[in-house]
């Protein structure tokens, strides 16, 4: 077995309302930087143990599906790195 | 009364309404079972309660760690074979990312926590509260930081054909709009049902006396034990 | 190699330690003096001003020196409570600062075997730009955490000002119910026993939080400290809570300290010198989050969620049952011998040996420096004649430190645990126990400006403020906690006005007979030589003689009389919020202590029977003055249906509805019983006045001579959105 | 000006407790999943008008040090795209 780190970018579905990327993007144009949008979502790292890239890759997958994100309203990307530490 | 009705309780590390939720069931003359959240099979029961808190710290979202809890595998079967479950709060919470009950729970619009007496109407008879008419105006307080009720896209016409439309925010006349919607709930939804499975986000547990500001919340859980609007103690 | 200025200590104090203990420290015994001889840990500057302050009482189960003071609620249930301040790690991380602020009290309490039931907030913050982000940050921090654990916000305060703009103020009271007779405290540990760390991992977090962070002012040296700050952790605070509470409930342990301030060092020497043993600690057993950290470095760290239990062994095998229960991490750390020493050992290698009576019980004490109290009383009226204008109506309501504060408290939850009958929305929380009475009444009051010009009075006006409010409920006080928060003691003008705030408190807890348990010293508020105003927040719990039915804040119905209950003779707007907007603050009224302590007796034995007298309602009297207490009354309605006319003598003037003077009361009475009330003077020797009474048409009206109109709803414009309405 | 895709990562400092990261761990573990760590953060995308890439990444560590992260215990990384919308 070996280690790997697994990296998950967890986002709001495109047309679910993110109060917390509009206020930040208020926030930010009150500062007078020239922005027009912001979302915010997850980043989680996983280190996971599994045999090679391409099975860490699909346990991170399934994690990604059952608990890590809500399907409902998120949607998420996995990528995969070895792993030292 | 019905001392003989258990009522299962799960605690989950981190619920904190718990003591609450027996408290007002064991008022309302049914028995609370406590539930733990690491068994992986549930006693004899009449019904189950998941109820309010912060369980895991509503860390990562809202109830998606409760909700891979083991217990909630035995919750799931027992649902499926007919068990009347209620989530409150957290617990609505948990119920949604376990996938039996529709929708999702986001953060408040507000991004801050909300803790305040609201009223909600009964939007749909259910089978589940006997003697809860529709139309019924409940006053109930509302805490939460995640309530805002949403639904997958398209789903929500479904929610209302089918009558799972259970509670809505209203103003104590009854009527749902924008200035009656605390948390940006899509259609000012409250509560949903899914036959025997029903979410809430207000607490009736906290709800239970005229010095607390109000006793809707005894009713409606009377009424969900099927003790009648008016076995309330 | 450490030096003594590394660790915080002076010269002087380096010396002592050397002449006391014979040899030079090693570095890590010079860290644990850096630590424990802070002013933190030690409160070297204020400990002898605390002495004076009463600590006995019928009431009284423990006094100051435990984690919390504990007082006699009923035959059954004592009630924990403490006042804790979390300033600097607020201003440095809003969130998190105030969260692990709240987790620390908390533990407080939970480490007197009390289960807590309520916390109060008491804030103060600038009115900078900065000002609105960090008060959002800190609100944030104290409800994710303390709510989170399920303990509900009932009260608290809030208050502006520019003295606050670097330094703003975050002390939390926490309240905690345990069965009466339950012993539990640092003070048990006996020989035989063993050490138990128990809860989240040890990391590199806040080392020297205390001794540094909170024992120096701020500048820009103190810019690179920061990484020194804690994340709480709610969820593993509550289950660190439910294992405490269930060890200390079974009576496994027997002696119980938290973790806080100065993490190992101090509650390994607390618990060391409060029980009068010995403790060995091995530090290589503690469970480290973080890789190769230095015994130095795990006997400083402040990582929250952690507690000290001391085990008999026949308790083992039970306690860490407990513990897998609760899935907390644990690890035996020490164990407790006969001696008066603190052995730290890594494996079989001794890193440190010091006695405790040195580490703890000899860190000099600044001595008290008598008879530096300016303040003379008797001064003239701050304002003389001034008639009375209709827009400071407004002002006054729209001013921060009056304005509507549900924009707070609604982000916190009141109501959880079911104990609120009264939560934040009235001036006093009111929670029942079970089993109907009595109940609990809960009060705070940090009148800051009160003590700016004049901190002795100040102190007497912060206590008289907190009785006043507990006793419109006729709630029976049991005992104070203080939050002092004060400047840089070293400097001449702070201790001086810390001293006087102490002595006021001292003075007023004396006379009206209510002990002070418990508080907590705040020191070094003070930016670039710029001090914040001395600051009392005095907390105060009462027996409530009737929780399930307070009586009411406001009157019934129109026709009602209201009454003023001890109004000053000779009102003066010192220290008032009018006198701030009108630019002319000036020092705090001297109080007629005895004439508050006859109504302060007269409510708690009226009011139980309120019913036979006709009294429908009572509020107090505090900021904004008699004003702001009717329009709160008749705002706080809904429908505003109802409003107030109130007939004034003809030379009354802003001063008597405006003042601020602590201890006095409006009452809403029953016109049928008049004649009692007519009458009360001279049966109960209180002052009482009839001023008016309630009407149905929603305005204050005010005739002293001429008439002026308030109509209800622009007062709530201003005091819900503040700014100004001009009189129509 | 063009409009440009600011990618923010944002993570707590190493040693600083982190425990969103700690339960869910905790719950992947019990889950049977061979996890040995998990850290979790915050993926902030924001649109920004600059003249340049190399403009449009100077604001980004701008907000990024101003706003988005709290230097006291989180760093960022900030990476920049073009963006069409
Ligand atoms: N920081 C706070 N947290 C919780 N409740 C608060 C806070 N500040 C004020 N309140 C509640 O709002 C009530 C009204 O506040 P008010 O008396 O007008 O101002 P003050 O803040 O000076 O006490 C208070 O009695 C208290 O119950
Ligand atoms: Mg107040």
């Amino acid at each position: 077995m070996t280690q790997f780190r697994l990296t998950f970018l967890v986002g709001l579905k495109a047309g679910i309302l993110d109060p917390a990327g509009q206020a930040t993007r208020n926030v930010l144009q009150h500062m007078e930087y020239q922005v027009d949008d912001v979302r915010i979502g997850k980043w989680i790292q996983v280190i996971v143990s599994a045999k090679t890239k391409d099975q860490a890759l699909a346990i991170g997958q399934e994690m990604g599906e059952r608990i890590l994100s809500n399907p409902v309203m998120e949607y998420f990307e996995v990528t995969v790195q070895a792993y030292e530490q | 009364m019905n001392n003989d009705l258990s009522v299962g309780i799960v605690i989950f590390p981190g619920s904190n309404c718990d003591n609450d939720t027996i408290a007002a069931i064991f008022a309302l003359g049914a028995k609370p079972v406590v539930l733990d959240y690491r068994l992986r099979s549930l006693p004899v029961l009449d019904r189950v309660i998941l109820p309010g808190g912060f369980s895991y710290g509503d860390y990562l979202r809202s109830g998606a760690l409760a909700a891979a809890a083991p217990i909630m595998d035995a919750v799931e079967k027992a649902a499926a074979n007919g068990l009347p479950v209620l989530g409150i709060c957290n617990g609505f919470q948990i119920l949604c990312e376990r996938g039996l009950l529709p929708g999702a729970l986001l953060p408040n619009p507000s991004g801050k926590f909300i803790c305040q007496w609201q009223t909600v109407r009964v939007a749909n008879e259910s089978p589940l509260f006997t003697g809860l008419h529709q139309g019924r105006i409940l006053r109930l307080p509302i805490a939460h930081h995640e309530g805002s009720y949403r639904t997958a896209q398209g789903q929500l016409a479904d929610l209302f054909d089918r009558g799972q439309v259970f509670l809505q925010y209203s103003d104590p006349e009854g009527q749902s709009h924008g200035l009656t919607n605390p948390n940006g709930s899509v259609a000012n939804i409250a509560g949903v049902q899914n036959r025997n499975v029903v979410g809430l986000m207000p607490h009736p547990e906290r709800a239970m006396a005229t010095y607390l500001g109000s006793r809707d919340g005894a009713d409606l859980l009377a009424s969900w034990l099927g003790m009648g609007e008016n076995a309330v103690c | 190699m450490l030096t003594h200025q590394d660790v915080g200590l002076s010269a002087s104090e380096d010396q002592e330690i050397v002449q006391l203990l014979g040899r030079r420290p090693n570095e890590l015994e010079l860290g644990l003096f850096g630590a424990l001889w802070s002013e933190h840990c030690s409160y070297k500057s204020s400990k002898n001003l605390l002495a004076q302050l009463p600590h006995q009482g019928q009431f009284v189960v423990q006094g100051p020196g435990g984690n919390a003071g504990v007082v006699q609620l009923s035959a059954d249930w004592d009630i924990a409570f403490k006042i804790e301040s979390h300033n600097h790690p607020s201003f440095v991380e809003p969130l998190q600062g105030a969260a692990t602020g709240v987790g620390g009290i908390l533990r407080d309490i939970v480490a007197m075997g009390a289960r807590p039931i309520a916390i109060a907030d008491i804030l103060k913050f600038g009115v900078n730009e900065q000002a609105p982000a960090l008060l959002h940050g800190v609100v944030e921090g104290i409800g994710a955490y303390g709510n989170a654990i399920g303990i509900p916000n009932v009260t608290g305060s809030l208050g502006f000002s520019a003295v606050y703009d670097a330094n703003p103020l975050v002390n939390v009271l926490a309240v905690g119910m345990r069965r009466h007779g339950l012993q539990v405290g640092a003070d048990g540990a006996r020989p035989g026993s063993v050490l138990i760390l128990i809860g989240q991992g040890t990391g590199r977090d806040g080392i020297h939080g205390a001794s540094l962070l909170a024992s120096r002012d701020f500048g820009a040296e103190t810019e690179e400290m920061r990484p020194t700050v804690q994340v709480g952790d709610p969820f593993m605070g509550k289950l660190l809570m439910e294992a405490t509470l269930a060890v200390v409930g079974k009576g496994f342990a027997d002696a119980v300290q938290d973790l806080g301030a100065a993490g190992l060092t101090s509650s390994t020497a607390e618990l060391a010198y409060a029980s009068s043993v010995g403790l060995i600690v091995d530090v290589s057993k503690v469970i480290c989050r973080e890789q190769n950290m230095s015994p130095y470095e795990i006997m400083l760290s402040e990582t929250q969620e952690r507690m000290l239990l001391s085990v008999p062994k026949q308790n083992l095998a039970s306690v860490l049952e407990v513990l897998a229960w609760y899935e907390l991490p644990y690890a035996e750390i020490g164990r407790v011998v006969a001696g008066d020493f603190l052995r730290i050992e890594a494996g079989d290698q001794v890193l440190a040996e010091l006695p405790t009576s040195v580490l703890v019980g000899s860190c000099p004490r600044l001595p008290v420096m008598h008879d530096v109290r300016i303040w003379d009383a008797g001064q003239p009226s701050v304002l003389e004649k001034i008639g009375l204008q209709s827009r400071w109506g407004y002002q006054v309501l729209g001013h921060p430190d009056c304005r509507n504060r549900s924009s707070v408290y609604q982000r916190y939850d009141s109501m959880i645990g079911t104990r609120t009958v009264w939560g934040p929305e009235h001036d006093v929380a009111v929670m029942h126990i079970g089993n109907g009475k009595p109940g609990l009444c809960i009060a705070v009051a940090a009148p800051a400006r009160w003590a700016a010009y004049d901190s002795y009075a100040g102190g007497i006006g912060a206590v008289v403020a907190a009785l006043s409010l507990v006793a419109a409920q006729g709630a029976v006080p049991l005992g104070l906690t203080d939050g002092i928060n004060a400047g840089n003691p070293a400097k001449f003008e702070p201790y001086r006005k810390m001293a006087d705030l102490i002595r006021g408190i001292g003075k007023a807890a004396e006379i009206f007979e209510v002990p002070v348990t418990g508080g907590n010293v705040s020191l070094h508020n003070e930016t670039e030589g710029q001090a914040i105003w001395p600051t009392a927040a005095i907390g105060v719990v009462a027996r409530h003689p009737n929780p399930e039915h307070p009586i009411a804040d406001a009157p019934p119905d129109a026709g009602v009389r209201i009454l003023a209950l001890n109004p000053p003779a000779n009102p003066d707007l010192g220290g008032s919020v009018l006198a701030e907007i009108l630019g002319r603050s000036d020092r705090y009224p001297v109080l007629d202590l005895r004439a508050i302590q006859h109504s302060l007796r007269f409510l708690v034995e009226i009011i139980p029977q309120a019913e036979t007298v006709g009294l429908l309602g009572c509020r107090a009297v505090g900021i904004g003055g008699l004003f702001f207490a009717v329009a709160k009354s008749l705002m706080t309605k809904t429908p505003m249906a109802l409003g107030a006319n109130l007939v004034l003598a003809g030379d009354a003037d802003a001063r008597f509805v405006f003042n601020e003077m602590a201890g006095q009361w409006v009452l809403f009475v029953d016109p049928e019983f008049q004649s009692f009330w007519d009458h009360v003077s001279e049966t109960h020797g209180v002052s009482v006045v009839d001023i008016g009474w309630v009407t149905g048409s929603p305005e204050v009206v005010i005739t002293a001579g001429r008439s002026l109109t308030w109509p209800l709803i622009d007062l709530w414009r201003a005091y819900r959105k503040g700014g100004v309405r001009d009189v129509r």
